[in-house]
């Protein structure tokens, strides 16, 4: 089968809305297609990356483990818009996973080499 | 009145309109509005400069579900559900900002 | 007190139904009158019996149905917004010529007119939405 | 029946979501119950009075027509806030109906004296 | 060309359900070839049969269905995200115990593969969302 | 690259991060994104501001339905649905700033 560089672009906080986590699902899925993966996170999407959920509270299922369990699916290039973490007052630190931090510009680089962008 | 903000201040202009139309009274965040309750986040002083002018409330349960629990900024009074329907009830009307 | 409440948004979606519900839950613990539940927009997607979410999430729609058992709620579906989302009961399901229905227990479609009621019959009424 | 102060918040644009035309149906129901109703347009919800709407090439329903029928059901305070237009390049001429243009401050004032606010 | 489509949002809430039935016709009449059009998130309300819009506004779904009908477009719906919605077939209610089914003429129910294998077979993929 | 923005840039940040990531290729404004399309609009200067970096295109029928088709800034083509096939096609990916 072709291989093809899919990048999934995440730009919206986790609970108040269902698409980081359905974004996800299609990441898990797309995972056994052997495709060439990336995911990008921007403005509140680096929000999903957050460290410390704790959803008990508001009765929902939680999903920070999801983004450790990436890696097993050979899922790993992550990349984390810096400009968006220090407006929120984050660092790479605060985060659940090990991610690249780069650059805006750097990000929209990558985003011109993919094949497939599905954004979430 | 109670103002109900439920988006982050820096996707959307939704807290900033509202804190333009000075109505007074109380400010409650919850949903994705509790960002704004955060220490570093962009908008946090802008929230700092009103705070003569509102009482600042953060939904808990948002708060603790999005990680950031423990960085809740100065001068906001952090409420449960039940809080939340004490301050409905403690003034005349509210207004959720959609 | 006497409390309205108003749901924008549909069930996952938005977390507008989740805290609706929340909030709701708490007033009857607090010892609130609940006059009304009004869902509108995609609010009316909440009152779907058709639905069948993971098992380690929670069930939205099953919620609201047994919280209006438990406390008598009345929960009112928009009929103009049902009619555009596909929410119908077996009366709606006649009149449109429908095969099917999915209201799910609990609910009663009516009129926006239910909704400016409440307004005027409760003491508060709050809004959930996106 | 009692009479009570209803302020229906119009904050998003028109066609791009159903909720401006949602909330007019709403208004138009409201009107028969005799309320005090006003409408207040801030944000991008100043952009469902612009005039001249063409839906033909959208094909969806066009419902400007609708706000200048408000007045036959005796509503008539619809008040814009003159921020939103400035930001917008627009002015009163631009808009479909006869408004009161005011601050965004005036407008909050107003909101503080309502029984009841419906925001969409 | 060989295209694919994903649409997130349901029927008249947003307009991306909107934009994406005039890209899809203008692409079928510019000679192109719609790979697949894949309904996720809310977009899977697409594919109810039971609604019923008011008869000045467009039909939504039926538009959707006469479209498939017209040029066997293959219109999925995730499984995942129908269940969380209350979209059904006749296969997904027996699985799930339930009493009624509301699946359009034109859409089929299948996995986020088939999201997947519409990116990796198909030219462009265009996204329609909020 | 041709990216798809659908979000005012007044109530969304959408556009301006489009712009940040700075692609290159084109822009092309469709629903209630072809607002920022619009002469007056405070985003104008910011998208002028680019044109050397970007094709900017809007959508005609979005344009009309909203009351703004008269009102386009200079620098800006307009298209129809037919145009915005071509544009996807034309360009080697396309992203929706969703």
């Amino acid at each position: 089968m072709t291989t093809k560089k899919f990048m999934f672009v995440n730009r919206k906080a986790p609970y108040g809305t269902v698409y980081a986590l359905e974004s996800l699902e299609v990441v898990l899925i797309g995972a056994a297609f052997e495709q060439d993966v990336s995911l990008a996170f921007l403005d509140d999407g680096v929000y999903q990356l957050k460290k410390g959920h704790q959803t008990k509270g508001i009765e929902m299922k939680g999903f920070e483990k999801t983004y450790g369990a990436l890696d097993d699916y050979d899922v790993n290039k992550l990349y984390v818009d810096e400009e968006s973490l220090a407006a929120r007052g984050l660092t790479a630190d605060d985060l659940c996973v090990p991610v690249e931090v780069m650059s805006r510009a750097a990000i929209g680089k990558l985003m011109e080499e993919q094949d497939v962008l599905l954004s979430f | 009145m109670l103002n109900i903000v439920n988006k982050s201040p820096l996707d959307r202009n939704t807290l900033q309109t509202c804190l333009d139309a000075g109505t007074g009274g109380a400010i409650l965040l919850i949903e994705d509005g509790v960002y704004a309750a955060t220490r570093g986040n962009a908008f946090e002083s802008k929230l700092k400069a009103v705070q003569g002018n509102y009482k600042l409330f953060a939904l808990g349960p948002d708060l603790d579900a999005r990680g950031v629990g423990d960085r809740v900024s100065d001068g906001v009074t952090v409420v449960d559900y039940a809080g939340f329907v004490d301050l409905v009830t403690e003034y005349k009307t509210c207004q959720s900002w959609l | 007190m006497k409390l309205a409440i108003l749901v924008n948004e549909g069930p996952y979606t938005h977390q507008a139904s989740d805290s609706a519900y929340q909030f709701t839950k708490a007033a009857l613990a607090r010892g609130h009158e609940i006059f009304r539940v009004f869902f509108y927009h995609d609010g009316v997607n909440n009152a779907t019996r058709l639905t069948t979410p993971p098992q380690d999430d929670r069930n939205i729609i099953n919620r609201w149905s047994k919280l209006a058992e438990e406390h008598k709620l009345d929960m009112v579906v928009c009929v103009a917004a049902a009619q555009r989302r596909g929410i119908v009961d077996e009366g709606e399901a006649k009149r449109n010529g429908k095969d099917a229905t999915n209201l799910a227990p609990g609910f009663r479609i009516s009129g926006l007119g239910q909704l400016i009621e409440a307004g005027i019959q409760a003491d508060r009424t709050v809004v959930f939405g996106d």
